[in-house]
């Protein structure tokens, strides 16, 4: 086992080690024992610093990969398939590490900020348990080697958000976004589960590098249909975790989570693992797949947009700014900007993070006021976080010299080059969106950059509050005394989070990345994320429809220059073996599997002016838009509103999307509850048991009989022998003459039934 | 008109009278008994009858011995032709000893006898004489002897069932069970008659190689046929000659009931075996043609019919006795699915139910006689709360009941499970009559669980206790042994199994 | 008399029949048990008819054998009867049998 | 040591006739020791058992004992039947990797059972007496190799079962027991034709006579040609396939054979719901894994995707009405039915992913219902009310129980790192890959989402928020400022005491293991699952070529 491998285990089980202490022995730990939290993880990043200086900056090998596994499910020798193991494993490339060293940072600089956000809670020490179960499976899912344990992961981290979102769950409100924040996950997660299962069914292994060889192989037996299938369902799994539209409706919600939770899970890391594994699925992806997920990140980054412009609650603003950053990245995805989009990924998750801390500090300074509405002039109160905040915000929406401006305009410039190679028409609309957007978030950054900052405090203005004990419920540590209207409570936040912001600020500037601060291709990232060929491009695209066995021959005479993977196939030992393939690829420079991809990136490449020239006019728009309404007063925004009443209350309500799934999925499904319940009841029961309403009517039923066994026995058959026998006991009169009756009867009856026998 | 015999012809009947007397010894045993009975009531006139019992007890005891020792001896006819010694025979011989036995051993502890009648008198004699009746309807190969046989046995059993004298329900029960009983021998002699006159003979083998080898006219057969069935099925208490028992069974006395319910019972089922066996002619091939009648549809119409109908009517019942009379027409229907089919293991078969049936049933009437004693009452309302007073005879009703539902590991699942193994060893041929058997067990559970579900799941009303239900030693003891045989012979039947085989071979006939 | 068939079998079978059908008509009639009783003679007669008809026309004891029999078992049953009867009489005050159903259903 | 692991509750629960019914305390003590040696018994077992032999048939070289484990054969019965030979009944018992996890979960259950019992004050002698009666027959059906015993511990559990529900039930005890028992006698009597036609088809291949061993009827060869059950009687074979299908379907139970179910549930006092979840109901698949399917594989072949539509069925059908329910024990109740869905879907998918998910499945939701009855019942005990809204808020007052809770409903919704979800995902992975039950697979997944819905609803209405106005208890500021739970008439301990925490302890214990590492109970099915799968494709019978 390579020492990295072991490393990595090291850094996957630490935080696992956190959660298993802390959940059980919290209570008896000094500070609850939050320093644990703090110390693992600042090991793990420790160790995972290393592991990303070993892999990304000391081999510096863009095909760098090392795979370890073991039998986990030994099946035996199957009937028809062979013997059958169900492996776990552990894959390191540069990617990973890069994940690696991102989530480990980030969860320990959550942690370190928790210590002073989350002080005083009655539940401390099992917060900090949570955050340690999250980043156990946060990392399962970086450094999984197939589709099973990344299943595994992905699950987890539903749970661990869950259990994170409804922290607080004494509030309705947080019990409710945890259900609806699993729930929306768990729908995304039966796609992902059936695209699993798909690609599982022919292969028999859910190994990344198995499944990718026998797709190169050609041995996908069913239509390419299923194949585009299998795709789009996976990334159904990343439509629920990256909340895509349009199952983005639960990641608003979560912030009813405490606010570092949100900064590490919905914004830098468990929303990311959503791209992050339609990245590693990335080379099965169709071209039809791929238009699906191009569509559905760009409308994403549109809809989330519009509906930021208009939110008051500051994490909400961030939210959908998070909803909106993630279809872009899944936007890059879709239009083959792989890297691109890998490189946002990595900026999102540092910037965000930074103004999500940002804006947990700024509540926790507030007393818990979340409203930008009452807020205003927290510049001179809160200077560290004045700057780290804007900082972040102009990475956010893409000025240049920020590492946002250099990821959004390769994602953008990818978009342009798909356009114009998939033949413009419908597709300009990717990038023109995207381009949109890019102002959308300009301008509602800005927005929320002078209410919160600039200005006067607004906080006598806010209404009296006539549910004024929520407050206190919100975080249940607020025990603080009744003048948080007041403003002299505001103050900078203490070292232990600000430290963080400093740090996430940095990271949001472009030299991080690249020398060149208007090319992120230039960088260290791009060099080392390059787009990996697709196994199912066009030279596989006949091949999906062609009988069996015909799969090698066109193959090799198709793409016989590609780096099929043919050696796998052979000698599944991954990691040298992959490794050398990867190198090999690397020497060829972008040789890319099939045409498609390659014009793709040869466009983009060639779009790259023009998109920094349209993005950065489309961000001073933005910054510009919302000067002339907020710093300027030139607009009035209320007035405006009121122009545009049935656009503002769209994008004030979502879209209507809760009311929308309210009404439909959630109404219908519990009135189909009701309704087989219902059904169960009465109607099944009833068939299979008895028809009860109908046997209480039955004048002759005693109630002993009704009681015990008419009454729930009431069906048909129950019915009808209890009808029988009530009425062929009348037969018995009690008078012996009808006895004697009745027995001629029985004689006179069959001695007529024989006798037209007889004579027939 | 008729030819006198002559001296040598004298000289050998008589002889034939005396070597078949040698075959009949228990009969003429417990004719002995019958009339030693009688002589003891006299002379020990106003003293216990325990005496009485106790005689008619070790009386049919010795009976067993003699019984023992006829199997030693061939089969074969006696007196003409008018009686047979065999394997067949001597089962019921014993089955009906024993159920006498039983009969009187529930007698001993019925305290209704004590409230109802000053003397026992001639009670146990005339169970005697129903004993010897049984065995000689058991044994009987001539319609004559048929009848006469019945008739004892019928006369015994009203005077009976009429035995309370002082007790309406007894003499109604009575009454009903005369009138019904003597239409019932009278339509039967009549359908002897008839078939007397198509085959001028009255011994059954005769009978069927009579018609066998001459033909008849069908129509007489079918009036003849049906007459016979209406006497035989009165016997068994099979729909729809059954409208006698439920009122006959609920106002005897209830150790004849039992009796009626079982030996009675097993008496009319022997007969009919034997007269379908023997009487009908099998072995032509178109004897369906030619008969105009197929006593096997009749027989699976009458099984059919007692199946559904004892069942079904059964759930409505509200008094214990009256429920298992309901329960006994049911289970006639049971035992004539296997004799249906018509060969060794349907005879096997038919045998060991009765077996089962004997112990089950006995042990469940004289639960409920226990019960009486101490409540008075055979309603099943008055069970309530049973299974905390009388934990001993709640567990053995129970146990008696599971068995005649025919749940393992009880005797009567076995006995289920013999009946349709005959049936499913012709193949699919009685695949419904199973099917009906199975779904009438299922119904009959309901019923039958009533019991336990007063019993057990509900509270009684009364405050009565332990202590003063305690039925006795003696009691719980003889119920504890029923009890365990029920469940011993339902895990280890060979015994039965196999004694129910040894017996399945009649004289005349060679089943397959 | 000759247009007068001579008596043959047909004619004791027919008197049988004729009776059977009475003493049926009795049992299922009449109200008094004594009647009834008188009804189930009536059967039993008709079958003793059919014996002795039978077996002077087939040949053979058996029949008159048979019917003394039945004449026997019949006199016995009528005591045994009459004495049910009139315990029933005594706890009834009556002898009227459908009014004799305490027990039914 | 088999017959000493069948046999040791009934011997149990013999001394316990012999003891007098004051001693409740001695009553409860010597059910105790007999389900815990029992378990030690089947652990020891456990560790014996050789996972290479397949079993599920006789062996290679044609031992009617086939490759079974632990087998005890005795004759039990043999009767000369003349023209039909003799039928011979054997004490014929053993266990190969269907039955040896089964046989585990019994033993564990009965014992968690035990523990659970002793709440019951009612009649304690009566009610130990059935108890170990029933843990006795349960043992038996699992470990039985001849129909005939099978059939007779099968029928043994239905008495004991009736009474158990019907004395110490609730309140509408006796429709429930009633119909319990109806609704089983009535899907097993039809059992008891099936096995006497097979008896009349199946010859031994040693002695060449009649034979209940289902180890002999597993094997087509030995079937006679024309025999009411052989291979040239297709319309009975069908026919009694599908009777004995009912006959399990009804214990699974399978929609629309479901309804006494809930009822059953709902009335039975809490060990009695454990037991029945946690063990009665995989007799039914058990029995269609050892019988149904083994005996007539060409039916079970042409039935596969209708087995699989009732399996999707039973999965969404029995989700839907768990989400409507207002009754805890219902809804768990329900959510049985839905997960009994998986083993069925699994089974009709036919191959060894499928399969060993129904397998593997039947362990762990024998595992995790027990732990939700318990818990179920940890809640009724303190609050005599089941209804979900009279409870809110329970987390902060019970963490504890809140955590338990927590685990056993993530662990019934299927998540990773619980066992449950191991058993499902192998069964979607089977049912997906064979191609006969695809399409319902995918109509299934649906069952995840619904399964995660009610279970999260009910978990959100008893345990997160506040307590509710109407709650069935009350809050108290205790000494330390802090408000404490009080129920009205409960003296013990509020949050588990230590008698709960025996109990539920070990299963939550066994269910995150088996979710991490599931190959101690896997690595027991395979070999018999890959023989199992192989006896079942089709067979190309004698007769039809």
């Amino acid at each position: 086992m390579h020492s990295l491998i072991q490393l990595s285990i090291v850094v996957l089980l630490l935080p696992l080690l956190s959660f298993v202490i802390l959940i059980f022995f919290n209570r008896r730990l000094p500070r609850r024992g939050d320093f644990i939290g703090v110390g693992i993880l600042g090991t793990a990043f420790a160790i995972s610093a290393y592991i990303f200086w070993s892999v990304v900056v000391q081999t510096y090998d863009p095909a760098f990969r090392l795979a370890w596994d073991f039998t986990w499910i030994d099946l035996g020798n199957v009937p028809g398939v062979g013997p059958l193991q169900i492996k776990m494993g552990i894959v390191i490339d540069n990617l990973t590490s890069i994940m690696l060293a991102m989530v480990t940072l980030i969860s320990l600089l959550v942690h370190l900020y928790s210590t002073g956000y989350m002080a005083g809670d009655k539940n401390y020490g099992r917060y900090f348990a949570f955050l340690g179960i999250f980043t156990f499976s946060m990392l399962g899912i970086v450094l999984s080697d197939n589709l099973f344990s990344i299943y595994i992961f992905w699950e987890l981290v539903g749970l661990s958000s869950y259990l994170l979102i409804g922290f607080f769950f004494e509030k309705e409100s947080a019990a409710d976004a945890q259900k609806k924040a699993f729930l929306a996950n768990r729908v995304g997660d039966i796609g992902m589960w059936l695209g699993i299962l798909i690609l599982y069914s022919q292969f028999h292994t859910f190994s990344f590098s198995e499944i990718y060889a026998n797709l190169a192989a050609g041995k996908f037996a069913m239509s390419h249909a299923w194949l585009t299938a299998a795709g789009i369902l996976l990334f159904m799994g990343c439509v629920g975790k990256s909340a895509q539209f349009p199952l983005h409706i639960w990641l608003p919600d979560a912030m009813e989570g405490p606010t570092p939770v949100s900064a590490l899970i919905h914004a830098a890391t468990m929303v990311a693992a959503g791209v992050y594994f339609v990245a590693r699925i990335f080379v099965i992806l169709t071209p039809d797949a791929l238009h699906v997920i191009a569509f559905i990140g760009a409308s994403t980054a549109f809809m989330a947009a519009t509906i930021a412009i208009t939110q008051n609650d500051i994490k909400r603003v961030l939210a959908y700014s998070t909803v909106s950053q993630l279809g872009y990245m899944v936007l890059g995805l879709g239009v083959g900007a792989y890297s691109a989009a890998l490189f946002h990924l990595v900026t999102h998750a540092f910037f965000k993070a930074c103004l999500f801390l940002g804006s947990g500090a700024i509540i926790h300074a507030m007393h818990h006021e979340q409203d930008m509405r009452w807020m205003g002039g927290l510049r001179k109160h809160m200077p560290w976080t004045f700057a780290t905040f804007t900082l972040a915000t102009l990475a956010l929406a893409g000025l240049p010299l920020t590492s946002g401006f250099l990821s959004k305009d390769a994602i953008l410039a990818g978009a342009i080059g798909f356009a114009q190679v998939e033949g413009g028409g419908i597709f300009y609309l990717i990038p023109v969106l995207g381009f949109f957007s890019a102002m959308l978030t300009a301008f509602y950054m800005g927005r929320q950059i002078w209410l919160v900052f600039f200005g006067e405090s607004r906080t006598h203005l806010k209404p009296a509050d006539p549910h004024h004990s929520d407050h206190h419920a919100h975080d249940s540590h607020a025990s603080h005394s009744d003048d948080h209207h007041t403003e002299h409570g505001v103050h900078e936040v203490s070292w232990n989070m600000r430290a963080p912001l400093v740090i996430l600020a940095t990271l949001s500037v472009f030299f991080v990345y690249s020398p060149d601060p208007l090319d992120g291709a230039k960088g260290w990232f791009m060099k080392m994320i390059p787009t990996p060929a697709t196994v199912v491009g066009e030279a596989n695209h006949q091949i999906g429809e062609l009988p069996l066995g015909t799969h090698q021959p066109v193959l090799a005479g198709v793409a016989p220059t590609t780096e099929v993977s043919a050696p796998e196939v052979a000698a599944p030992a991954h990691g040298e073996a992959h490794a050398a393939a990867g190198a090999e690829h690397a020497e060829a420079g972008h040789h890319y599997a099939d045409a498609r991809q390659a014009e793709i990136v040869h466009a983009g490449h060639a779009a790259h002016y023009t998109a920094i020239y349209i993005s950065s006019i489309m961000v001073v728009l933005g910054i510009g838009l919302a000067f002339v309404v907020y710093v300027f007063g030139i607009i009035n925004p209320a007035t405006t509103a009121e122009t545009l009443r049935p656009l503002y209350l769209f994008s004030l309500n979502k879209w209507y999307w809760d009311e929308i799934y309210d009404a439909t999925v959630i109404k219908g499904s519990m009135l189909l509850a009701t309704m087989l319940s219902w059904f169960d009841t009465n109607v099944v029961d009833g068939l299979v048991n008895g028809i009860a309403f109908l046997t209480k009517k039955f004048a002759f039923a005693n109630a002993g009989f009704d009681k015990y066994v008419v009454d729930g026995m009431v069906n048909f058959t129950a019915f009808s022998v209890n009808t029988t026998g009530a009425l062929l006991r009348k037969l018995q009169t009690g008078k012996v003459q009808t006895y004697v009756v009745m027995l001629l009867l029985a004689v006179f009856g069959y001695f007529v039934y024989y006798y037209t026998r007889l004579i027939n | 008109m008729f030819e006198l015999p002559s001296g040598a012809e004298i000289q050998g009947i008589i002889a034939s009278v005396t070597a078949s007397v040698g075959f009949f010894i228990p009969e003429i045993y417990l004719s002995v008994l019958f009339m030693l009975l009688i002589v003891i009531d006299l002379v020990a006139k106003g003293r216990k009858n325990n005496l009485l019992s106790i005689t008619t007890l070790l009386g049919l005891a010795g009976t067993l011995f003699f019984i023992y020792q006829q199997n030693a001896l061939p089969a074969g006819e006696l007196f003409f032709g008018m009686y047979v010694l065999d394997k067949f025979a001597l089962f019921f011989k014993y089955f009906f000893v024993l159920s006498g036995m039983l009969a009187v051993i529930v007698t001993m502890s019925d305290e209704q006898f004590e409230r109802e009648v000053k003397s026992m008198g001639e009670y146990y004699a005339l169970i005697v004489s129903m004993v010897i009746g049984m065995i000689m309807m058991a044994s009987s190969a001539d319609l004559l002897m048929i009848f006469l046989s019945m008739e004892l046995v019928s006369f015994t059993a009203y005077i009976l069932t009429g035995y309370f004298k002082r007790n309406h329900r007894s003499s109604e029960a009575a009454l009903k069970y005369l009138v019904y009983g003597a239409v019932s021998s009278g339509l039967m002699v009549y359908g002897f008659s008839l078939i007397y006159g198509l085959t001028a003979q009255t011994n059954l083998l005769k009978i069927s190689m009579s018609l066998a080898a001459h033909g008849y006219d069908p129509l007489v057969m079918i009036l003849a046929t049906l007459f016979v069935l209406a006497g035989i099925g009165y016997k068994i208490g099979a729909v729809p000659f059954h409208f006698w028992s439920p009122d006959v069974y609920e106002g005897a006395p209830t150790p004849i009931t039992a009796l009626l319910s079982v030996a009675s019972k097993a008496a009319g089922v022997a007969l009919l075996m034997r007269f379908y066996y023997i009487a009908v002619p099998h072995n032509v091939k178109s004897y369906e043609d030619i008969l105009g009648i197929d006593w096997h549809t009749l027989l699976m119409l009458l099984s059919v019919a007692s199946m559904i109908y004892g069942n079904v009517v059964a759930l409505w019942q509200k008094n214990v006795k009256r429920l298992l009379a309901y329960s006994s027409i049911a289970h006639a229907g049971y035992l004539l699915l296997s004799i249906i089919v018509l060969d060794e293991l349907g005879t096997q078969a038919t045998l060991f139910y009765l077996l089962s049936y004997l112990l089950m049933n006995f042990g469940a009437f004289y639960v409920v006689i226990l019960i009486a004693n101490k409540t008075g009452s055979e309603n099943l309302e008055d069970y309530r709360g049973l299974g905390k007073t009388m934990p001993i005879a709640g567990a053995a009703l129970t146990v008696f009941l599971v068995s005649l539902v025919g749940l393992p590991p009880t005797v009567g699942f076995i006995g289920k499970l013999m009946i349709f193994s005959a049936l499913l060893s012709k193949g699919s041929l009685y695949m419904w009559l199973a099917l009906i058997g199975i779904m009438t067990s299922v119904i009959s559970l309901y019923y039958y669980m009533l019991i336990p579900l007063n019993m057990y799941l509900r509270e009684s009303g009364n405050g009565s206790d332990a202590k003063s239900m305690n039925p006795g030693m003696i009691a719980q003891v003889l119920m504890s042994v029923l009890m365990f045989l029920t469940i011993y012979f339902g895990l280890f039947f060979a015994p039965l199994s196999d004694f129910a085989r040894y017996s399945s071979s009649l004289f005349g006939i060679t089943l397959h | 008399m000759e247009h007068l068939a001579p008596i043959g079998l047909n004619h004791y079978l027919t008197i049988s029949a004729i009776l059977l059908g009475l003493g049926l008509f009795a049992v299922m009639t009449r109200k008094n048990a004594i009647v009834i009783l008188m009804g189930v003679e009536l059967i039993l007669n008709a079958a003793n008819i059919n014996f002795l008809a039978f077996s002077k026309y087939n040949g053979g004891m058996e029949g008159v054998m048979f019917s003394l029999f039945v004449i026997v078992l019949a006199a016995a049953e009528a005591a045994i009867a009459l004495a049910v009867v009139i315990n029933i009489y005594k706890l009834f005050k009556s002898v009227d049998v459908s009014s004799i159903d305490t027990m039914k259903e | 040591m088999l017959s000493l692991i069948v046999f040791l509750p009934i011997i149990a629960g013999l001394v316990i006739l012999a003891v007098p019914s004051s001693q409740k305390q001695i009553i409860r003590i010597v059910s105790l020791l007999a389900a815990l040696a029992q378990g030690v018994l089947a652990v020891l077992m456990w560790r014996g058992y050789n996972p290479a032999l397949p079993g599920i048939t006789a062996g290679a070289n044609g031992s009617a004992l086939g490759s079974f484990q632990f087998v005890e054969k005795l004759p039990w019965i043999s009767l000369n039947l003349g023209s039909f030979g003799s039928l011979n009944i054997e004490y014929f018992i053993g266990v190969d990797g269907l039955s040896v996890t089964m046989v585990i979960l019994t033993a564990l259950i009965s014992a968690i059972g035990v523990l659970s019992s002793w709440t019951i004050q009612k009649q304690v002698k009566g009610y130990f007496i059935l108890y170990n009666l029933l843990a006795s027959a349960m043992m038996g059906c699992f470990v039985a190799l001849d129909f005939f015993l099978f059939y007779v511990f099968w029928e043994i559990m239905l008495l004991p079962m009736y009474f158990l529900i019907g004395i110490w039930g609730g309140p509408n005890r006796e429709y429930a027991a009633i119909k319990f028992f109806l609704y089983t006698l009535f899907g097993s009597v039809f059992m008891l034709l099936v096995m006497i036609g097979l008896y009349f088809s199946v010859l031994d291949p040693v002695t060449h006579n009649h034979t209940f061993s289902l180890v002999a009827m597993a094997s087509q060869e030995n079937y006679i040609k024309d025999a009411i059950l052989g291979p040239d009687n297709v319309m009975w074979r069908y026919i009694a396939f599908i009777v004995l299908f009912i006959g399990f379907a009804i214990k699974v139970p399978m929609f629309p054979f479901h309804t006494w179910l809930p009822d059953a549930h709902v009335e039975a006092p809490t060990p009695i719901s454990v037991i029945l979840a946690g063990v009665l109901l995989k007799l039914g698949t058990y029995g269609m894994l050892r019988i149904n399917f083994p005996l007539f594989p060409e039916v079970f072949h042409a039935s596969m995707y209708v087995i699989g539509i009732f399996g999707a069925i039973n999965i969404i059908y029995g989700a839907f009405c768990a989400l409507a329910q207002k009754d805890l024990k219902k809804m768990v109740a329900y959510s049985s039915i839905s997960h009994m869905g998986y083993v069925l879907l699994g089974l009709a998918a036919g191959n060894s992913e499928g399969m060993t998910g129904a397998l593997y499945q039947m362990f762990n939701h024998g595992t995790i219902t027990a732990m939700l009855f318990l818990l179920v019942g940890v809640i009724y005990d303190r609050a005599h009310t089941r209804q979900i809204e009279k409870f809110g808020g329970l987390a902060s007052y019970m963490p504890v129980y809140a955590g338990i809770v927590t685990v056993a409903w993530f662990a019934s919704l299927g998540l990773p790192g619980l066992s449950g979800f191991i058993s499902e995902a192998f069964v979607f992975v089977g049912a997906f890959s064979s191609v006969t039950t695809r399409y319902i697979a995918m109509v299934s997944v649906l069952g995840i989402v619904f399964g995660a819905a009610y279970l999260l609803w009910s978990l959100q209405r008893m345990f997160l928020g506040k307590r509710r106005a109407d709650a069935a208890y009350d809050l108290e500021i205790g000494e330390d400022g802090h408000e404490h739970i009080h129920f009205h008439d409960w003296k013990g301990k509020i949050d588990l005491d230590g008698r709960e925490l025996a109990m539920l302890v070990p299963l939550v214990i066994i269910t995150i293991f088996l979710g991490i590492y599931p190959m101690p109970v896997i690595g027991m099915l395979t070999s018999s699952i890959n023989k199992l799968v192989q006896v079942l494709t089709p067979v190309v019978l004698t007769s039809m070529n």
